[in-house]
């Protein structure tokens, strides 16, 4: 039955070698009156039948290989090539477990090696770990890193408001327990200058995003700035960013930045309704024994052949226990060989291109729709691939009309995370959009100002 | 051989792996202050790509090519409908921000795993959102503690956790702020009942609690724990690992455990990819409930639409969007293709083949078994220490186990079994296997006696020989990238 | 540029290892009036480009995931379990060649070996070879194999009115240049025992299908009966048959045939369009040195390691060239591997278990429908999974109404090949068609009847 | 190991990999007289089927493993998306014998690749419908013999093939029921140009010229040939095998060449799959486009719908359905992402490294390479003949290869160069592997002098030693079957 290898004969001499006449003998240790409950679940389907479901169930979603989207805010529809799934579906890979035993793991072990290294390149750091959960959960590992780096002698944490929502809701939720702070996002007019003015003897940790979650970017020099005073102030620095923008940007290791984090889906996974992706983190070496998630170094074997191992556990849970830096154990491995196997194939001039063709498509979609009446791009600063844009009425109902008439799957609609806004979306344009998308959406756009528009509440795929 | 060499060494200026197209807008200039001088990415071309990881997953072990009786990682067959499953374009091609009118499929899938998981466990409310085994013990921490906070109990702030629990369990308390106390299991594996009561005070916020727990044992007195728990005002989470073994066998919210996660990638057959993604969702009780992390997918009052709920009293977000999507899809589909007969099979099998190996164990008396005297369930602990073959460790066994094509055991773990072997079969197996890794055991003992050097110096037969572990702990080499200059 | 690896710095390494300045020397011998073409081809795409496209292409298409479809009549709808993918998809299976060099192929090898073994098994055959394009040309090459067993003293190939209309079409193409004939389809009414009086001096081979292509079902003991009365003759018996039906019904092995075909699509392939398919071809040992194509065999290495190898190659094209028993040179390995592995995975008991569903499924269609007024179910003999439904009124208009009403994808139209079954058509159900999808075609079939019903000749996907 | 057995002895009575649904209707039940008594298949599990193959798959050479440099086979790197394309629910889901209406784009894509086809090669019409160059070569044999026959021209009967063609030729012509006559070659490898002209008499139907040749050289006297085949009433069939050649710098078409096959598993970078699928499409020249099998993919009169159409004087259909679309929607991927540039710059390159090969051999002077006075186009013929090592042979020297991680070139092929080694690269490698790949020449011949038993032993690091041919064709086991009474 299903995947279940034992015949009866097998479990017949099984029983006798246990020396039991019942499956249930087994089970004495359980107690009776709760023993065989009547699980109230749907009855068993073979591999046809729930095909056929599954078939059914995921054409009830509007996919993006057939609607075109400008959906961002932390989840990017960016170009994978097929390769990448080629090799992760390798049944070696995505069938082992994490690399205990590195002799018959070197493949696991030498892919982690490489991610790490090519996203140290990557972020310009010294040390990466071979992953977080994801980009929020890394960020709030770097809040409790700081913290443990300074022995927990500065307690609070200084955050910008243009931080991912999602990811300032992650940390508070991460350190409730703890007997720390974290501040700066009160206000949505914390900028770099505010948020080094809220700096003080109790901070550890001051955390910025790179272009922001509103698509802005910050200079190397602003961020050098920023990273000088807040290790003035005793503090060290910790920067989110878009790996992807990382392709031409220069890169938080080279303005200042003590840890690095990111979403990593944006290289080489799906964006598989929001997991699993990928928590990039990068820091100083010297940091690294105070640091959080796995490590591969390379070392050689008994005949001097170059190998790869499992290293610093030391920080470990498996070891380290309740005094380990962090409690992480299964991390998101097989997405990290996703982004190693993307970054290998991308390459240094296809990442390029990719954030090229993202910067240049979305400033085209910016300035074509900051023509419309009634529409205004936020542009006080530079952007990458992701852009403010103010609407004449509600998102809610420009994304309806949009969807409608269109098929056109809008932008992120601002209004809860930032009310000042007003009628605000968060627009995202990557290589992914063509021109003939981006004119359909400036004339959605355009037509979904008019008022007379009649909206229909029902969607049908 | 050129094709096994480190990524970069196989790259040359000017390759490309993958062409993009030219712009097909007009170009905007990227201000220079922004652009980075070097991008130190490496220049391959698709087939370089294509062999460099073929050839390293070669160098893998993995359950798609043996044995890999890994115990407490329920190291099970991942089916391949649910690889098909979760690369469905609906499924994998779907923005976690999208209208909810746009993803009712998807929805649809996490409510019924959502109610599947619920039923199976005993428990009333779920949340999927918890990305692995112990990010869902982090998230039940917090929420046993909400509870009391909620309650006004200020005053806890002490989780008790038997000596034989994983590391995660310590380190989540630690994690979320909260102080581990350690527990001693008695002579039959199960947490001792008067160490229990004698640390039990108003300062607990409550236990935590794996059963069946990491001896492979199911914890005789859980109802009891759970009670004299419960009456000290604490509360009971319970480490779900090991679900495997209890599978319509009995359900732990009905034991009086208020909260619990549960390891999809393993239980519910999803890969462990190297290390995760797994999938760590949380049940708890009705009381409970209200302090689940937010969002949870929620049926509208009208019974036709699923939307976006968040628990009144939510802990928060405890990750970005909902969880790990593509993970649950496959869990789903194997929940859906067993019902409540199939998993019981599991159950039943799994521990059918775990206490085969043990009985077969003991009588080949080469290998002591600690908890012998019991029935196991999923997994049984022997231990490294060969009788005539002092010299011998568990790791050496280990090692030599990968020369007789098998994955070795969990090992050193548990920490209160010297020398552990922790062996889970899981219901996968066919008998024929599980005779060959005896037989490979029993002939291991006769070379430890007769040959221990063979022992220590194993692997013989794999990629690399054994590797020097110590040398990369001292001298950290965690990357490594080509010489600017160059 | 797309897969070449070889960069600029490269190739002028090598043109002065070559000795030449420009690449254009390398083609001197190529006719200077003819030499680089202007090509009219389209720009060239990048995979991002390629895939959008081609997603839109497949998009044109109703496929049976999405449709219901009762179309068989040699490509049949069988259910795949995602097994045969995950093994086809394999790197190490799919870019090998032709396993020349064995000590390295011995994947492709003992999978050859296996498969060999399990449809000999199935087939209840002595040999089977490593496989034909199809289940048409293995059946043109059957006929070659039966002339030259016979050392071309036969030349007059008979063949059933009810073998597959095309895989007659194909033997015919096949033989045209040789001095052979076909004949016994001229009538639709020529039997089992007109087929053996058409027998003669110059009759090679006789050759017929069970099921037959109308779905029809000879007894054991009549195919039986036809191979002792064509031997008596002198001849041979091939026998082209459905691997599916015999996961339950009696092999041709069984009843005399001295070289069985099929088509092995059914057996874990894909339906695509009509290809790759895989030509099935077992046959009497004794035969072996007549026959055509790969064969594997077992032998042992130096150190007496059991090991395979391609084997008694001395009737193939590369080594007998005018002489060998047939030209073929690759096949169809891949598909052979997916039947194998389908078998494999399927086993003894699923086999069994498709071919009753199968069965049962399309006995009720077959009810149900011959309950309909104005349809006719010819069931004059037993069938398998195909019959034949005399209609009402033309197939194609009865099949656009089931389209475009019902999403169904009806039967196959026999009125080219067989008009003297009138308005006909003949509807296959396996196990992938559902009771609702079976009583929806009743409902389509009895509404399609009514002749007021308006049919729109534009189908809309 | 018990992974590495032989898949009927894996098989335990009772198990099965997948299970199938209970029928959904009142069942029928099946006459007594039908039934088989056994089905002696396999009873597996899913987790011993994964593993049997994926252990196998590993004692596989291939291209996505390494360099695969097997002459006139173009073992080019098949690319990743071809897989995905051919894998789209709308190309593997669709009947062949639905209404046109309903498979459009499924007919577009073959509409356009007949038209991408014919214009690379110079012809004027394409069928897609041979499965494989065999295939393709046999339609061609036969088309040439329908248009003569049309002419009356019924004396016709023999078809003129070089000394150096593939087996198939020969075989293909003798299958079509006509008679082969070889032309040997001349010192540059080239036709014989006298000998060609002795054999065209009325009774020629034409000859099959493959260009460039299996030499690896282009025809010089091309043009010549296809004038004299002409003057004498003859067709000319070009073996489109070596297209990778020639794209974007010489359409066969014009130089003469009626009708020719292509190996899209070839040229076009559809995957061998081990021994196929394949697909050998076949081109024509307007005279001979109406003798082409049917059907062909055709515009209506109204141009807005594609429709099946049979060339007036078809030949007749040569396969069942339209040919192996999976393959055709590869190669289709495959033209489309290149272009006229971009196939320009494969054969460029495929030439190169060919020469770069041929060049470096010829300096090593270890391997005679008999037409290295020319240059070679796609590939190139060295022969096993190492000076001071007279005992070795070429299947030496291909066994030892195998050591050094390559796959060996073919090797006896073509028959007209003794000893030979056929050395194709294909654009797909980098100049690394190439070097590497002649170092490893370099050392074997050192090998060869100083240790020849090395050679003879060859290969020591494979799956397998050497095997035993001969005992496998003197007493052929074909099948393995269980005992029944097992
Ligand atoms: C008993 C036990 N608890 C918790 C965990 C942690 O689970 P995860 O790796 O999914 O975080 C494990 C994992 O091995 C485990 O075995
Ligand atoms: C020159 C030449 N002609 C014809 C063929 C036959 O092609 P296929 O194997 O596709 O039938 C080959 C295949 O190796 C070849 O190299």
């Amino acid at each position: 039955m299903r995947y279940i290898p034992i015949t009866d004969d097998d479990r017949r001499a099984m029983m006798e070698a246990i020396g039991i006449k019942d499956i249930d003998e087994l089970f004495a240790d359980v107690p009776a009156e709760y023993k065989y409950p009547e699980l109230n679940l749907p009855a068993p389907m073979t591999e046809m039948e729930i095909m056929r479901e599954l078939d059914m169930l995921a054409a009830e979603n509007a996919n993006l290989r057939e609607f075109a989207s400008f959906l961002g805010a932390g989840a990017y529809h960016h170009f994978v090539p097929a390769i990448v799934d080629t090799i992760i579906s390798r049944g070696e890979f995505y069938t082992a477990y994490t690399p205990y035993q590195p002799e018959i793991s070197q493949g696991t072990l030498q892919a982690a090696f490489e991610y790490q290294s090519m996203v140290a390149a990557l972020t310009g750091m010294e040390v990466v770990n071979a992953s977080h959960y994801d980009g929020s959960t890394a960020v709030a590992e770097a809040a409790i890193m700081a913290v443990n780096i300074l022995r927990h002698k500065r307690r609070t944490i200084v955050v910008s408001p243009t931080l991912h929502p999602q990811y300032r809701q992650v940390l508070r939720t991460y350190v409730q327990g703890m007997d720390m702070k974290v501040i700066g996002d009160e206000s949505h007019e914390n900028d770099f200058h505010a948020l080094i003015d809220l700096c003080d003897d109790d901070t550890a940790l001051v955390i910025v995003q790179n272009p922001d979650f509103l698509g802005q970017l910050h200079t190397p020099q602003e961020m050098q700035d920023l990273a000088d005073a807040v290790h003035a102030k005793g503090a060290l620095l910790a920067v989110s960013t878009d790996p992807i923008a990382l392709g031409i940007l220069k890169p938080p290791g080279q303005y200042g930045a003590d840890i690095v984090t990111a979403e990593g889906q944006v290289l080489g996974n799906s964006l598989s309704f929001g997991g699993p992706y990928l928590g990039i983190f990068a820091f100083r070496k010297k940091h690294v024994r105070k640091s959080s998630g796995r490590l591969v170094g390379e070392t050689v074997d008994m005949e001097g052949k170059r190998g790869y191992v499992l290293t610093l556990s030391t920080r470990e849970q498996h070891i380290r226990r309740e005094k380990a830096t962090s409690n992480i154990c299964s991390n998101q491995a097989l997405n990290a060989l996703a982004a190693a196997a993307y970054l290998a194939a991308m390459g240094k001039h296809g990442l390029r291109k990719v954030a090229e063709l993202s910067w240049h498509k979305a400033h085209y979609a910016a300035q074509q729709i900051n023509q419309l009446d009634g529409y205004e791009v936020l542009m006080d600063k530079p952007f990458f691939k992701e852009f403010v844009v103010q609407c004449p009425r509600p998102v809610a109902e420009i994304n309806r009309y949009l969807l409608e008439e269109y098929g056109i799957i809008g932008g992120y609609d601002l209004s809860r995370d930032y009310p000042h806004l007003g009628d605000a979306m968060l627009l995202c344009v990557t290589e992914m959009n063509t021109r003939e998308e981006i004119d359909d959406l400036v004339t959605a756009l355009s037509e979904a100002q008019r008022p007379h528009i009649h909206l229909n509440l029902e969607v049908s795929l | 051989m050129t094709f096994d060499d480190y990524i970069y060494d196989l790259s040359s200026p000017g390759r490309t792996g993958v062409d993009l197209p030219e712009p097909d807008v007009p170009e905007t200039p990227i201000p220079e202050e922004f652009l980075r001088e070097e991008l130190p990415l490496p220049e391959l071309s698709l087939p370089q790509v294509t062999r460099h990881y073929l050839r390293l997953s070669q160098k893998n072990y993995a359950v798609d090519k043996g044995f890999y009786p890994l115990g407490s990682c329920t190291m099970k067959y991942n089916p391949k409908v649910n690889e098909w499953a979760a690369r469905l374009p609906g499924f994998a091609n779907i923005h976690p921000l999208q209208d909810s009118h746009t993803v009712q499929g998807a929805m649809a899938l996490m409510y019924e795993l959502q109610a599947m998981i619920a039923e199976i466990a005993g428990f009333d409310a779920v949340s999927l959102q918890p990305a692995a085994g112990a990010h869902g013990e982090f998230t039940g921490v917090l929420i046993m503690r909400a509870a009391q906070l909620a309650r006004g109990e200020t005053q806890r702030h002490k989780i008790l956790v038997p000596d034989s629990a994983h590391g995660t369990n310590p380190a989540s308390i630690s994690m979320a702020g909260f102080t581990a106390v350690e527990i001693p299991s008695d002579r039959d594996g199960n947490v001792d009942l008067d160490a229990l009561k004698a640390a039990l005070d108003d300062e607990v916020i409550g236990i935590m609690i794996t059963n069946p727990n990491t001896l492979g044992l199911f914890e005789t007195h859980i109802v009891e724990v759970c009670r004299l728990v419960h009456e000290a005002g604490g509360l009971v989470y319970g480490d779900g690992a090991n679900l495997n073994a209890i599978m319509g066998i009995v359900r732990p919210g009905d034991l009086g455990i208020d909260v619990m996660h549960f390891n999809l990638h393993k239980t519910f057959s999803t890969p462990h990819g190297g290390g995760g993604p797994g999938a760590g969702p949380v049940g708890v009780t009705a009381e409970l409930a209200p302090y689940l992390p937010a969002p949870i997918v929620a049926l509208n009052d009208a019974g036709d639409e699923y939307i976006w709920h968040t628990p009144e009293k939510s802990i928060g977000r405890i990750k970005s969007f909902y969880g790990n999507f593509g993970v649950l899809v496959r869990a789903y589909t194997y929940i859906k293709m067993h019902g409540a007969e199939g998993l019981r099979q599991v159950s039943e099998t799994a521990v059918l083949n775990a206490n085969y190996l043990q009985a077969r164990i003991l009588q080949m008396g080469d290998y002591p078994v600690p908890y012998g005297h019991r029935f196991c369930k999923h997994e049984t602990i022997a231990q490294g220490k060969i009788p005539g073959a002092e010299g011998v460790r568990t790791l050496d066994i280990a090692k030599r186990l990968i020369d007789y094509d098998f994955h070795p055991p969990t090992i050193y773990f548990p920490l209160i079994v010297s020398e552990a072997l922790m062996i889970e079969p899981t219901e996968t197996e066919d008998k024929e296997t599980l005779d060959a890794f005896l037989d490979a055991l029993d002939r291991i003992a006769d070379e430890a006696r007769e040959n221990p050097e063979l022992l220590h110096e194993a692997p013989h037969h794999a990629p690399v020989r054994r590797l020097d572990e110590v040398r990369a702990a001292r001298h950290p080499i965690l990357v490594r990238l080509p010489d600017p200059a160059t």
